[in-house]
């Protein structure tokens, strides 16, 4: 059963650069939804886990792999607080578009 | 026999794709029909044995009337639902209303392909099995906030969020017991996990069940027993469907297949935990006394016994105790399994660096 | 400690004990500090002229130590007799604007006079740096005293001028570093004047060379066209901030040819002395005209330092000893006149409070003594012979006969026009009978401002009558720069 | 069993976990408004630390622990030592601010400082890939919290978001560049990497494609142009006191997982990362200088100068490997180094005027409100005038020297474009000097707005004037210093 | 280890989701459809709904969730430690007790805080 045999490390690589695209693209047209750009973000993570895993099948080397189990870590602790202050910031402007975002300027 | 199945199956085509893929595929897939037919029909009788049993704790008969001893009764409720109507409320949405219950029955059904029934008997025989079995029941929360928020109504959502919030906080309280126990095995494997219970002192004299993970693991037995309570949303953890206050939940706006669902997922869900228990905890297929009597009964009556027990057990509890209050049942999740769990592990962990290691 | 860290640190360690520690509220004890400190930084360069050996062209009271070992940077100095004369210059200036600032500043006297005292010892610390970054870094650091004077106690328009003060000055000397550093790193790795004197360079270089030092000390001098600053500086500047940027701050620009310009681009400044000598020219009249038609007494008297330093750069690129001696000779002069000129301007705006020659006229009639002394120092500035502002212009002009008539007849329309401008302000303000009121009521001067007026009437007369002592002292080095530029360094 | 030098390689940030979890436990029964024992604590841990750091950098020895994944050359210890001293001097100033915000109702501003120091330093010592992105993200996810610590701010709120936000993007660019870096090279240790790349590299692309994107996580989190959007709001919106943590010593581990990442590990790639970062140095001169023009607020002034001054620090990376000689990097990095340290030093101080100046319920941010400080007082004025003049560059305050090394290393480094730079660097520099001066004009020159006396405990004044006292010192003997930044990096590099 | 071994766990699902799917499209299919707009109105009890039913809730869920995130990530990295914990020693063994021990700091601070009260 070689069904996955045909795939090599340039197709994981492709879905990678395309995950990635997606979720920069996401965080930079999104005007909408905070909570969108909160996804975009764990979607870029996610892009660079395949990346590393990837890579890391591809050299045999376990490294990559380590090191994917400490980005999801990461992805988990950075949401947390990201949603943590997305809560703050729902409070103290009762809304969550990004528009909303736009009391600093100068 | 089942070999020379495979090999004809095998010989029907000479087609790459056939040998390579196709026969593999459909070869699974038969493999999933004979563990599904039965679990199927487990899950439907175990909710007459709750009515059985409860019905007798209570001193009452419960379901008699459907065939001999009311055996036929869980046909005659899959016929009744089946044929009742669909209702969507106007105000749910609609694809989400229908994937709820799917989402709530897929996990429950899927986690068995790393359940072992016996030494080699499973389905998938993968290194990380319970990490799998973890991984797919978490997708079940899902199923529950979906419904409750596709439901687009107070009750149905106010119950997914009390759902949800009691089955993370329990899982936490779970996951901490399952390390425990992979602790001691050095391994995720649960045929492994099970190999690893028949060392130790007592079995060597010959008295299996007391090397058994239940006793020197007693009080992550204990937390995993009520977690997988609470998990189920089982009695008495079950506020979220509290008929007083918040009667269905998150099924409340369910009706005929869709609230059955939920129901089959629920009783898969108590068959899943239950015979995990067993598998982790009380010896899976292992016979409780080294005899030549007890070594002969295959080892699947010994695996179905010891789960009918704990599922028993289950209903048992419901029939016992009255329902916790909801900051109660959260506050003996956190404040107390988590605490007791974490400090097990260190127990465990210190005990495994010495000499008195029982699991060496 | 040498008498050359003496002199730089004195002041700079009693400015700085004013600005801790003084308060206004005992203002008096912050006056009498300052000119305690003033004075002494005064009596320590007195050595420096009486130890001084005139023979000779090589540094003396030399120093050297170690100081930012990771870049090469020695704490190096030294005098010859180019900067010889600067250095008392510099002393003697700070004591009298100490005692002109007596009674004039009454608020934040201790940062005034810290300021003051600093800037000072700032200043003799360029002209005695033989170490590039040591010269840089005093030469950056005057700015801030300065802008804060301006600043703080300038005049209405005082902001605009301390910022173009600063920012054309920084412009400058930002370039001029990247110079430094360019040499640096050519010279492999030394700062050192005298190494870099010796450095063989080639053509271009030296001409890109040349002009990042002329941005810097073009700007300082300043040359036209980039001279609009100081106009606008001197206006709104303190009388002691002014009289102390036209006594000397212009001369850290001039000083700063004959350091860099000249020995280390020599090619490149004979190259492009027809340049610098076309904007000295342009300086000398162009600008003496414009001095001509000023309104206002310190404007004018501004245009009138963009000129004669026009005839210090002349000087200089005249390449000959009599013109590069006269520049020099110009430098102090116009460092004591210049001064004085100012506090003079100083002495009619603490009682007038306006500085338009329209406001004035006929002040002779109520200050007798103060218009002597302002007649000899204007006389001084128009370089009427016998004062100070005579000698240097007299030998700058006699140079440039040696080289090209025409520009010793152009250089010469400056005695012309310097004359008239002076004269006819002197006429203006105190000759005649007084108009305003406020003229009739004015009081002749008093002890304080007498003494600094007449210290620095014996200064232009003592140089205007007997320059021999200082030329004497200047010779040897000034024949040893020439002999040094007239050698290619294209090999 | 872990062996003794690990152990000893890792003894401060040992004790600064554990220091930090106990301060964190221990705050939970402090209930003083003040949180004196917490703070107290605080101090006293980050005293001991800076100590051990300072002893272990002066001993001039390098330590490589587990596995190499953690060392402590002199470079680690001297940039530990000072991002510790900086975080006490942070610290002394943000107290009397914070306890007027209600921003010390619970101790989380010293436990998530301290936690945020424990990322610089594992950033600093880091010589793995893993190990250095655990670190940033510790300081990063520390310094999040840290902006939204005023709740109820809405500023404060919004900007945590906007440096969520983007630092998360950050990051992402970070790692999607570490990953194809690790593809192209196969390992993710420093030094293995920089072997990899020595010994020729597969896909030399998927490289050059890493180093872009690691270029731009790291272009983030210095906050240089075209990545610098979220400085100023940063900037502004923070608690100041938040904003002086997150401008001063994070500064410093942002220095070192440069030099870790670019410097030791991709040397020889150095032709590929050099010209990005000369325009990224340009593009940050340009537009931080003038944009800072712009600016009334003087949080976001500091915040466009601080991109410019970050600009200019990346010029010195720019020199130095040109010839090929490490050296002559060493040295240019030293100069970087130096920048920063005495950037560093100069922003506390002016952060901390700033901070001196805000009373409860009162923000001084406006530049009028800077208006005659020094008839309010002439020694805070007087520090700030150092400070800002040392940021402009003008001797002898330390500022110039910084200037100095980053414009000798780049022409040091004979590139063709050095020159250019260099000229082009101090004109921008000359355009930075204006809005220095406007605010030291405001200060000097314009009568004062606000009359009401300037008070601050005794402690953040004394600091204060020792601060101030360094930015001036430095100045006239700025050789030590220098001399430490080279020899440490050349230890290194 | 190869991915052929999950195949299995994927067909699985993917019949779950049959299991899931097919009773409620016989459902609909057997069952009668006869909606009337009272029966199809959300529960409520017996009143007209007052609000959307998607309303602002305790914040406390929130906060289950996201300490849940935080544990279960716990949970993910402990299990190798455990799997492999006969293996790793003594050294193994302390380093998971240090991990522990940060853990049950963030525990401790955050019951301390008030997080895990519902009352």
């Amino acid at each position: 059963m070689n069904t996955l045999g045909s795939l090599g490390i340039g197709h994981f690589l492709s879905v990678g650069a395309i995950l990635f695209a997606l979720s920069v693209v996401g965080i930079f047209l999104n005007r909408k939804n905070l909570i969108v750009l909160l996804m975009a973000i764990e979607l870029m993570l996610l892009a660079v886990n395949l990346n590393f895993v990837a890579f890391a099948h591809y050299l045999g080397d376990l490294h990559g792999q380590v090191f994917v189990f400490f980005i999801l870590t990461v992805a988990a602790a950075e949401s947390a607080i990201g949603l943590a202050i997305l809560v703050l910031l729902f409070r103290n402007k009762s809304s969550i578009d990004v528009e909303t975002l736009n009391t600093l300027k100068g | 026999m089942i070999d020379a199945i495979y090999q004809g199956g095998l010989g029907l085509s000479n087609a790459a794709w056939w040998t390579q893929a196709g026969w593999p595929v459909v070869w699974i897939l038969l493999k999933i029909v004979v563990l599904l037919v039965p679990l199927m029909l487990l899950v439907a009788y175990l909710t007459w044995w709750e009515r059985r049993l409860l019905g007798w704790m209570q001193v009452r008969l419960g379901p008699n009337r459907v065939g001999p001893f009311g055996l036929l009764q869980p046909i005659a409720d899959a016929l009744k639902l089946l044929t009742k109507e669909l209702i969507r409320p106007t105000a749910a949405n609609g694809g989400l209303f229908r994937l709820g219950p799917v989402l709530a029955i897929m996990p429950a059904l899927a986690a068995w392909v790393a359940v072992p029934f016996g030494p080699d008997v499973v389905l998938a025989n993968i290194n990380a099995g319970l990490l799998v079995i973890l991984a797919i029941t978490s997708i079940e929360v899902y199923g529950v906030i979906i419904a409750g928020w596709a439901s687009n109504s107070k009750y149905a959502f106010l119950g997914a969020l009390r759902a949800s919030a009691q089955m993370v906080s329990y899982e936490i309280a779970i996951g901490f017991c399952f390390l425990v126990v992979v602790m001691t095995a050095g391994s995720l494997n649960l045929a492994d996990i099970v190999a690893s219970q028949s060392r130790g002192v007592a079995a060597d004299m010959g008295l299996n069940f007391l090397s058994w993970n239940w006793l020197p693991l007693l009080p992550i037995f204990m937390v995993y027993l009520i977690s997988a309570v609470a998990e189920t949303n089982r009695h008495p953890f079950d506020v979220v469907e509290g008929e007083a206050e918040i009667v269905a939940g998150h099924m409340v706006e369910y009706s005929g297949m869709g609230f059955a669902i939920f129901f089959l997922a629920e009783y898969a869900s108590m068959w899943l935990v239950s015979i995990l228990a067993v598998l982790m905890f009380l010896g899976g297929w292992l016979p409780p006394i080294d005899s030549e009597l007890f070594n002969a009964i295959p080892g699947w009556v010994w695996l179905g016994l010891k789960t009918a027990i704990v599922v028993s057990m289950f209903i048992w509890i419901r029939a016992t105790f009255p329902r916790f209050r909801y900051d109660q049942i959260m506050r003996l999740g956190w404040k107390v399994f988590i605490p007791v769990t974490l400090i097990w592990l260190l127990v465990v962990g210190a005990v495994m660096q010495t000499a008195w290691n029982p699991w060496k | 400690m040498g008498l050359l860290s003496l002199a730089i640190w004195t002041p700079i360690l009693f400015g700085a004990v004013l600005l801790a520690l003084g308060r206004d509220e005992h203002a008096g004890a912050v006056r009498w500090t300052a000119l305690i400190g003033a004075l002494l930084g005064l009596a320590v360069t007195v050595p420096l002229i009486t130890g001084f050996d005139t023979s000779t062209a090589a540094m003396q009271f030399v120093e050297k130590a170690p100081w930012i070992e990771r870049f090469n940077v020695h704490y190096h100095l030294g005098v010859d007799g180019i900067s010889l004369w600067l250095i008392p210059l510099t002393a003697f200036i700070t004591v009298i604007v100490v005692i002109a600032g007596w009674e004039v500043i009454t608020e934040r006297v201790n940062q005034y006079m810290g300021a003051f005292l600093i800037l000072s010892g700032l200043m003799i610390g360029v002209f005695a740096a033989l170490d590039a970054m040591l010269f840089y870094i005093f030469f950056e650091a005057t700015l801030i005293p300065m802008y804060i004077i301006i600043g703080i106690w300038g005049g209405p328009n005082k902001i605009y001028a301390a910022f173009k003060f600063f920012l054309y000055t920084l412009l400058g000397s930002l370039l001029m570093l990247v110079a430094l550093l360019y040499l640096y790193n050519v010279s492999g790795g030394s700062f050192d004047l005298a190494t870099w004197w010796k450095l063989p360079l080639g053509a271009d270089v030296q001409s890109a060379l040349f002009f990042a030092f002329l941005a810097a000390f073009a700007v300082k001098v300043p040359m036209w066209p980039v001279h609009t600053w100081l106009p606008d500086v001197h206006v709104e500047a303190p009388t002691g901030g002014s009289a102390v940027l036209a006594a000397i701050m212009l001369k850290l620009g001039a000083y700063g040819f004959l350091r860099f310009s000249l020995p280390i681009t020599p090619d490149a400044a004979h190259q492009w002395a027809p340049l610098i000598i076309g904007l000295s020219l342009v300086a000398v009249i162009y600008v003496g005209l414009v001095a001509m038609v000023q309104q206002d007494m310190k404007k004018l008297v501004a245009y009138s330092s963009v000129a004669h330093m026009g005839f210090v750069t002349l000087g200089l690129f005249l390449f000959n000893d009599l013109g590069v001696s006269g520049a020099l000779v110009q430098m102090i002069a116009h460092g004591f006149v210049s001064a004085a000129m100012f506090l003079c301007i100083g002495v009619l705006y603490d009682r007038v409070h306006s500085r338009e020659i329209k406001d004035y006229g006929g002040v002779v009639n109520t200050m007798p003594a103060f218009a002597a002394f302002a007649a000899l120092f204007v006389m001084a500035n128009a370089g009427l012979p016998g004062t100070a502002g005579f000698v240097g212009e007299w030998m700058v002009i006699l140079a440039a006969v040696r080289e090209n008539f025409w520009i010793a007849m152009l250089a010469a329309t400056s005695l012309i026009l310097g004359a008239a401008y002076s004269l006819w302000m002197f006429k203006r303000v105190y000759l005649g009978a007084p108009v305003h009121e406020h003229v009739k009521a004015l009081k002749d001067i008093n002890a304080r401002e007498y003494l600094i007026l007449a210290l620095l009437a014996v200064m232009v007369l003592y140089l205007g009558i007997h320059p021999k002592p200082f030329t004497d002292a200047m010779d040897p080095a000034v024949q040893q720069l020439l002999k040094h530029v007239a050698v290619s360094k294209l090999g | 069993m872990i062996d003794a030098v690990s152990w000893a390689t890792a003894t401060p940030e040992l004790l600064l976990l554990g220091m930090a979890c106990v301060i964190a436990l221990y705050d939970l029964f402090v209930d003083t408004p003040l949180r004196d024992a917490t703070y107290r604590l605080t101090q006293l841990t980050l005293a001991v630390v800076a100590v051990l750091e300072g002893y272990l950098a002066s001993s001039g020895q390098t330590l490589v622990g587990f596995g190499g994944m953690i060392v402590s050359d002199p470079l680690a210890a001297w940039l530990k030592c000072f991002a510790t001293v900086a975080l006490m001097v942070t610290l002394v100033y943000a107290r009397p601010y914070a306890g007027a915000r209600d921003m010390l109702r619970g101790g989380e501003l010293f436990t998530l400082s301290m936690f945020a120091l424990l990322g610089m330093f594992i950033m600093i010592s880091g010589h793995h890939y893993l190990v250095l992105y655990l670190g940033l993200e510790l300081l990063t996810l520390s310094s999040y919290a840290l902006v939204a610590l005023r709740r109820d701010e809405v500023r404060a709120t919004e900007a945590a978001m906007k440096y969520f936000v983007l630092g998360a993007l950050a990051s992402g660019f970070l790692l999607y560049g570490l990953s194809l870096v690790y593809g192209a090279t196969g390992s993710l240790h420093v030094p293995a990497v920089a072997q990899a790349v020595a010994g020729g590299v597969r896909e030399p692309l998927v490289l050059t494609l890493g180093i872009v994107f690691v270029v731009a996580g790291l272009a983030f989190k210095l906050g240089v142009v075209p990545f610098h959007m979220w400085v100023p709001d940063i900037y502004h919106g923070a608690p100041t006191a938040v904003t002086l943590l997150i401008a001063g010593a994070p500064k410093l581990a942002a220095f070192a997982i440069v030099v870790r990442l670019l410097a030791e590990s991709l040397p020889l790639a150095a032709a590929q990362w050099q010209p990005m970062l000369a325009t990224l140095a340009v593009a940050s001169l340009l537009v931080g200088n003038l944009a800072a023009i712009a600016q009334r607020n003087v949080k976001r002034m500091l915040a466009f100068s601080t991109i410019a001054q970050m600009g200019f620090m990346l010029l010195a990376l720019v020199g130095g490997v040109a010839d090929g000689g490490r050296g002559g990097m060493a040295d240019a990095w030293g100069a970087a180094m130096f920048y920063i340290v005495t950037y560093m030093l100069t922003t506390l101080a002016t952060f901390g005027v700033l901070l001196l100046l805000t009373r409860a319920g009162f923000e001084s941010e406006d530049i009028e409100d800077f208006a005659g400080l020094n008839q309010r007082s002439p020694l805070y004025a007087g520090v700030l005038a150092a400070c800002l003049f040392s940021l402009a560059g003008v001797p002898p305050l330390v500022g110039f020297y910084a200037k100095l090394a980053v414009l000798q290393a780049l022409l040091a480094s004979g590139a063709e474009a050095a020159v250019g730079l260099a000229v082009f660097a101090v004109l921008a520099s000359l355009v930075g000097a204006f809005y220095y001066l406007r605010l030291i004009k405001v200060m000097y020159f314009d009568a004062p707005v606000q009359t009401a006396p300037i008070e601050a405990p005794l402690a953040t004044r004394a600091v204060l004037t020792v601060n101030g006292a360094l930015v001036l010192v430095l100045g006239v003997l700025p050789g030590g210093l220098m001399t430490l930044c080279v020899q440490a990096l050349r230890a290194v590099l | 280890m190869s991915l052929e071994q999950y195949l299995p766990v994927l067909l699985f699902l993917l019949v779950g989701l049959a299991v899931g799917v097919l009773p409620q499209v016989f459902g609909y299919l057997l069952g009668p459809n006869r909606p009337d707009p009272e029966k199809n109105s959300p529960y409520e009890c017996g009143f007209e709904a007052f609000e959307d039913a998607r309303m602002k809730f305790d914040v406390r869920y929130y906060l289950v969730a996201i300490l849940f995130i935080l544990f279960d990530l716990e949970i993910a990295f402990l299990i190798p430690w455990a799997v492999a914990f006969a293996d790793i020693g003594a050294t193994g063994f302390w380093a998971g007790v240090m991990f522990l021990m940060i853990l049950v700091v963030g525990f401790v601070y955050e019951w301390k805080k008030g997080a895990l009260d519902w009352e």
